[in-house]
């Protein structure tokens, strides 16, 4: 006993994890094993007679997943274009042109000191990130992506987005009220009023393509604008489109209408009592939003996953089972032989380059070129490769945008916010699906 | 604010898309260093002019607002008379002698500062002149001028350091680092072994150094 | 200098005048008593020959015998600087009236006067600390100002260890007042 | 000591005012029982009322100023501006400094335009000491001062956009402002505060790194601002925010003694350089733009004019610029007679001044120090109430306070 005691103590604490730790793995596994083994089956038929279910589960992991990822990316465009913009250089330092700068963000945003002011309503004020974040996770779950690949298809799902999306006030709200703080209050009742009264002319932009696609269904109304670009929804409803992108704007609090965190006034909102991973719910969730704003309008009135123009269809007559032992002799003679093709013209251009780095140069190039290849098959022949990437190019414009207009506008005041959501943005919706409604019936 | 509403925002976006593509004005820092202009006085070093002298002043401003009392400087008082000196007197010997000059044009006597002894020169050259000036060889060259000199002296170290490279401060540190290399001249060491040798009493050690320093304790 | 303008004031002020008026570079000088600032600047704002609409500086001055305030003023009647000096102010009870009534914006510059001499001005209804904290006891740019000593007398003092009293108790503080000038 | 007798009172660092509370939170705000009639006003709420505290660490108080809001809603009601976060006591420091000490204590107060904070005590320096200056160093102070106004100018603009909440303005101004102040730099040897100019005259010759910088920006600075003001003057949102907005009319400027570009928006052609003339300014042409709006697109486009009269200015010196000497004879120890002397000078933010008094000895005996930015603020009192909380800070931008030059 007193050897395992002495043991155990002249472990350093990493040693001490890994120890705990190999044992619980192994029975884990040993477990799982048996359970896959003794429970297989049913398990498979559970999920076959579950698909539904099943991929819901899977969409919705998923689509939490992407988000971080999405919100670091979109956060490192607001620093570098912004900065771009103001003629600086923005991030440069944290891996390459700065790119990696907002994942140490985030990893600084998790260290940092969780922190509740003296005051605030704990409850409240610790589940008033996760409401918001949720809020607009779960939006994305309506959006379709590629053809075949997004998290649901209902049939309600513009109604979904909108009835989701008004949730995240209420987060806000919770943190404004909850954080003891008069700015935070502030930020909070302006996010509600602003959110509030830019929900009906959103609404209402959209009335008039309802009436145009007959459907709500997000993937009905991409598949309604197949074909040229002509046949996208911005073409029959240029209004509607514009009053959509200002009020998705004001929708996701983006310059001009930034009034819930407006740094100069009211310090930082709703946020301003907020730290650590708390913040950073509030800050994903903020560029979690400008990504589902962009990829609405897009999805809405720009074609979503189609490509503007029919692409002539190219079947490749190519079934790498039917080349059996040639496809393995593919395999092993094209990638050397690539690499020495792409080594050769390095090696020969400059004397001051040795062999291996020739080499190991066209290696790299080499390896770039077949995923170049391997793309352009998977973009020609896979339908959803393709549609997953103009989906997000156009996606990743409205992004730009958006960021563009951070940088070049500064935001209004709240009593113009309102008067312009009243009184002109408003009545301009209206006039749009009069002017749809009557086109309708005129036309049929 | 023209006619058309919007489209002043269309301009102030297309002005901020054309900057987006100019050249940026911001400077790597670490990697580019800008010049400061030469008139620039916000440089924290000792200016000389073309002639090689001093540019400082000795105002003592720097000095009597240093809040943690780095600077310590020396030069001549206004009349031409002294030595004046702020910081400790063994310091900056040689840069407050050159400040007076430039000052007064002539050498002025300060009570504080006592340079080293003159040397005969010629002896450590020999040295260096068989070490190869070779700062790695330092520990055999101090060695040699130990056996040339019986002792270290400052103005051989000083030698040294100008013709070899190093630095004075590394020079002084390993040869006081040794103890077989010795600053004093053999006579006061020796004076020094006796005395502790003998481990008097307080009273006749100081008496003892104060007549083999001939009253200088 | 304008010499036509010192006549000028002397015909119109002459009753009210303390000393004689001085005219130096651009500048114009005239004293009154602290009695008469209030017709005097109401004469100087309001009369069309005169027409000293902006009030460029109000200051305190404190002389180490008489409290003084100083008002700057300018005029496109004349090409000189007004200054009318309000003299003769008690260094126990330096009282003089507001300017406030005239010009709302002397109100900081009264405030930091009072702030830093403790010269009261009558109608000012704000008169309160400005720069200093405000429970701070003493008036910074009087004469007879020590800051150890005077910031310890301030409730605060026993709070900060910095500013404990290192007072020279043996110095009398008439010594430090230095005599002559204005 | 004399003193009149005040009131005793519990100290705002007395621990038992925070500590002898059951809750943990309390009310900061007032922290003393109220003094003063108008203290003892704002203080108390009316119903539905609340105070804000917006600073000194508020993002966007220039610096460290703090201001208590009474708001009703988002509507400002009433404010109290709290000064002193800054405070050095400068005119203490020069009293005790001599003479050309003293400059170097001046320079810090207004860190965005530093040379204009120092030819004020200068001048009244000169005067005191009947010191005749070099009319080549009078060109070059009038030279840099421009510089240095444009500089200021430009700063303004940018601040003013951001607190309007755009971005890009200001780093375009910190470009422009930087080339300006590297050209100084080269000129006087320091970038921010420069302590250029002496009693008597400058501190050292044009020099040919500045001459040739100077000469580069000149051939494109005109066209530069006029690009780059694109992206505000036209906007909708920008324009739209600043009209109408912290409106004062003549009368009330004049009686809130207001001065400078802030003045000259409501109407009044009141411009030292005019109005009391000093320096070379009689021999120089220059128009003294005004507008009579008096709200704060007034304010930000009057700066725009003046930015180009100090073009026009910069020219005309470099055309007409004398030969000679650049510091005229002065003994080492300045003693002037007793004697009191009142100089004020035209700078970016009105007219700073400084009244000298001396006693004969080589340090004045009372130096007090005029700085437009401490009477500007006060005049956001006026102008703030009714107006939104996201307007605050626009109104203060608006009036280009620099709280080095408000606390002294």
């Amino acid at each position: 006993m007193t050897v395992i005691s002495k043991s155990w103590n002249r472990l350093t604490l990493p040693g001490k994890v890994i120890f705990t730790a190999l044992p619980l793995l192994g029975a884990l596994t040993i477990g799982l094993v048996v359970a896959v083994v003794l429970l297989g089956g049913i398990l498979v038929d559970l999920a076959a007679a579950n698909l539904e279910v099943v991929r819901f589960l899977v969409a919705a992991t998923a689509i939490l997943l992407i988000t971080v990822p999405t919100a670091f990316l979109i956060i490192y465009m607001e620093m570098k274009i912004i900065a771009l913009m103001n003629l600086r250089l923005g991030p440069d330092r944290v891996g390459p042109a700065g790119s990696a700068l907002s994942v140490v963000h985030g990893l600084k945003v998790l260290m940092k000191e969780d922190f509740t002011p003296t005051g605030a309503d704990p409850l409240v004020f610790t589940w008033a990130p996760v409401v918001t974040y949720l809020a607009s996770v779960m939006t994305l779950l309506v959006i379709p992506f590629a053809p075949g690949f997004f998290g649901q298809d209902i049939n309600l799902g513009l109604l979904y987005f909108f009835a989701i999306g008004g949730l995240s006030v209420v987060g806000l709200l919770m943190a404004g009220w909850s954080s003891y703080n008069k700015y935070s209050l502030l930020g909070g009742l302006r996010s509600a009023a602003q959110v509030v009264s830019y929900e009906i002319p959103l609404t209402l932009s959209v009335v008039g393509l309802i009436l145009l696609a007959g459907t709500m269904s997000l993937n009905q109304m991409v598949e309604n604008q197949s074909g040229w670009f002509t046949s996208w929804y911005i073409f029959r409803q240029p209004l509607g489109a514009l009053i959509f992108f200002i009020a998705a704007a004001a929708e996701a609090n983006r310059t001009p209408f930034d009034l819930t965190e407006a740094d100069s006034e009211i310090v930082a909102g709703f946020a301003t009592e907020y730290s650590g991973m708390r913040f950073g719910f509030f800050f994903f969730a903020e560029y979690v939003n400008v990504f589902i704003v962009s990829a609405l309008t897009v999805t809405l009135f720009f074609g979503g996953w189609n490509a503007p123009f029919p692409f002539p269809e190219i079947t490749l007559a190519l079934d790498p089972g039917s080349l059996g032992i040639g496809l393995l002799l593919l395999i092993l003679i094209v990638p050397p032989l690539l690499t020495v093709i792409f080594a050769a013209p390095i090696w020969l251009v400059s004397n001051s380059i040795k062999g291996w780095q020739a080499l190991l140069g066209g290696f790299v190039l080499a390896n770039l070129f077949l995923m170049a290849v391997i793309g352009a098959v998977a973009f020609i022949g896979i339908e959803w490769v393709s549609g997953l990437l103009w989906f997000l190019g156009k996606t990743y414009a409205f992004v730009f945008l958006f960021v563009w207009m951070r940088g070049t506008l500064p935001r209004v005041r709240v009593d113009q916010l309102m008067d312009f959501a009243w009184k002109w943005l408003l009545p301009a919706a209206l006039l749009n699906l009069f002017v749809t409604a009557v086109a309708i019936v005129v036309v049929s | 604010m023209s006619l058309v509403p919007g489209i002043g925002i269309v301009r102030g976006m297309s002005l901020t898309l054309r900057k987006f593509f100019e050249p940026k004005v911001t400077v790597k820092y670490p990697e580019v260093r800008l010049d400061p202009p030469h008139k620039f006085r916000g440089r924290l070093q000792l200016l000389y002019d073309e002639y090689g002298t001093l540019k400082c002043e000795t105002c003592f401003q720097c000095a009597q607002a240093c809040p943690i009392e780095c600077i310590d400087m020396g030069g001549m008082d206004t009349r031409g008379r002294y030595h004046v000196h702020w910081g400790a007197p063994e310091t900056y010997g040689e840069r407050r002698e050159e400040s007076a000059l430039r000052r007064s044009g002539r050498p002025v006597p300060d009570p504080a500062y006592v340079p080293f002894a003159a040397v005969d020169i010629a002896k450590v050259d020999a040295v260096l002149e068989d070490f190869d000036y070779d700062p790695a060889r330092m520990l055999e060259i101090l060695e040699a001028t130990q056996a040339a000199y019986g002792y270290l002296p400052v103005a051989a170290l000083k030698r040294i350091s100008h013709k070899t490279g190093a630095w004075y401060a590394m020079i002084y540190g390993t040869a006081s680092y040794y103890a077989h290399l010795r600053f004093e001249p053999p006579e006061a060491t020796a004076q020094a072994a006796a005395v502790l040798a003998h481990r008097p009493a307080e009273a006749t050690y100081l008496s003892a150094f104060d007549a083999a320093l001939g009253g200088r304790v | 200098m304008d010499r036509a303008f010192k006549a000028r004031l002397e015909t119109r002020f002459g009753a009210t005048l303390t000393g004689p008026v001085r005219q130096r570079h651009d500048e114009t000088e005239m004293r009154i008593g602290a009695g008469d600032v209030v017709p005097v600047l109401t004469a100087l704002h309001d009369e069309p020959d005169l027409h000293f609409e902006f009030l460029a500086d109000l200051a305190g001055v404190d002389t180490g015998e008489v409290m003084q305030v100083v008002y700057h003023l300018w005029s496109e009647t004349t090409p000189d600087w007004l200054r009318v000096i309000a003299d003769g102010l008690s260094r126990e009870d330096p009282r003089v009236p507001s300017a406030t009534f005239l010009w709302k914006g002397a109100e900081w510059m009264e405030r930091e006067a009072y702030d830093m001499f403790g010269i009261i001005f009558e109608g000012n209804r704000d008169l309160r600390r400005i720069y200093m904290p405000p429970d701070y006891a003493s008036f910074p740019l009087r004469k007879d100002f020590f800051l150890p000593d005077d910031a310890a007398r301030s409730p605060g003092g026993g709070v900060r260890p910095m500013e404990r009293t290192q007072a020279p108790s043996n110095v009398p503080t008439t010594a430090l007042v230095r005599r002559g000038g204005a | 000591m004399s003193t009149t007798k005040q009131q005793p009172h519990q100290s705002t660092d007395d621990p038992r005012v925070t500590l002898d509370r059951d809750l943990g939170v309390f009310e900061p705000i007032p922290p003393y029982p109220t003094r003063t009639e108008r203290e003892a006003e704002f203080y108390t709420l009316a119903d539905g009322e609340m105070l804000i505290n917006m600073g000194p660490q508020h993002p966007s108080t220039h610096g460290v100023l703090r201001v208590v809001l009474k708001l009703d809603g988002e509507k400002v009601v009433d404010l109290d501006p709290v000064l002193g976060y800054l405070h050095r006591g400068v005119e203490k420091l020069c009293e005790n400094a001599d003479y050309h000490q003293a400059i170097c204590y001046t320079d810090p107060l207004e860190y965005v335009s530093a040379l204009f904070n120092e030819w004020a005590p200068v001048m009244a320096f000169e005067k005191l000491l009947d010191v005749q200056v070099p009319r080549r160093a009078e060109y070059i102070r009038v030279l840099s001062g421009e510089l240095n106004r444009i500089a200021s100018h430009a700063l303004f603009m940018g601040w003013m956009a951001l607190d309007l909440g755009g971005l890009t303005p200001i780093l375009w101004s910190f470009i422009e402002r930087d080339e300006i102040v590297d050209m100084l730099a080269a000129l006087t040897g320091q970038r921010m505060l420069f302590n250029y100019f002496r009693i008597g005259g400058v501190n050292g010759d044009l020099n040919h790194e500045f001459m040739s910088r100077l000469g580069d920006w000149m051939s494109r600075a005109t066209e530069q601002i006029d690009n780059n003001m694109g992206l505000l003057n036209e906007n909708e949102i920008f324009v739209r925010r600043m009209r109408g907005l912290g409106t004062i009319d003549t009368a009330t400027a004049l009686r809130m003694v207001m001065s400078g570009p802030n003045l000259r928006a409501t109407g009044v052609p009141f411009d030292v350089r005019r109005a009391h003339p000093y320096s070379v300014y009689p021999e120089l042409e220059f128009d003294i733009p005004t507008r009579s709006e008096g709200d704060c697109l007034a304010r930000y486009l009057l700066r725009l004019d003046e930015v180009r009269q100090s073009i026009r200015i910069i020219d005309q010196c470099l055309h007409q610029m004398p030969d000679g000497p650049v510091m005229a004879k002065l003994p080492r120890l300045l003693r002037p007679r007793p004697g009191r002397a009142y100089a004020a000078v035209e700078g970016p933010r009105g007219q700073y001044a400084t009244y000298a008094v001396s006693d004969g000895t080589d340090q004045p005996f009372r130096m007090r120090i005029h700085d437009p930015s401490f009477i500007h603020l006060q005049a956001v009192g006026v102008m703030m109430p009714g107006h939104l909380l996201a307007d605050t800070m626009a109104i203060m931008a608006s009036l280009d306070p620099i709280m080095g030059g408000v606390d002294k």
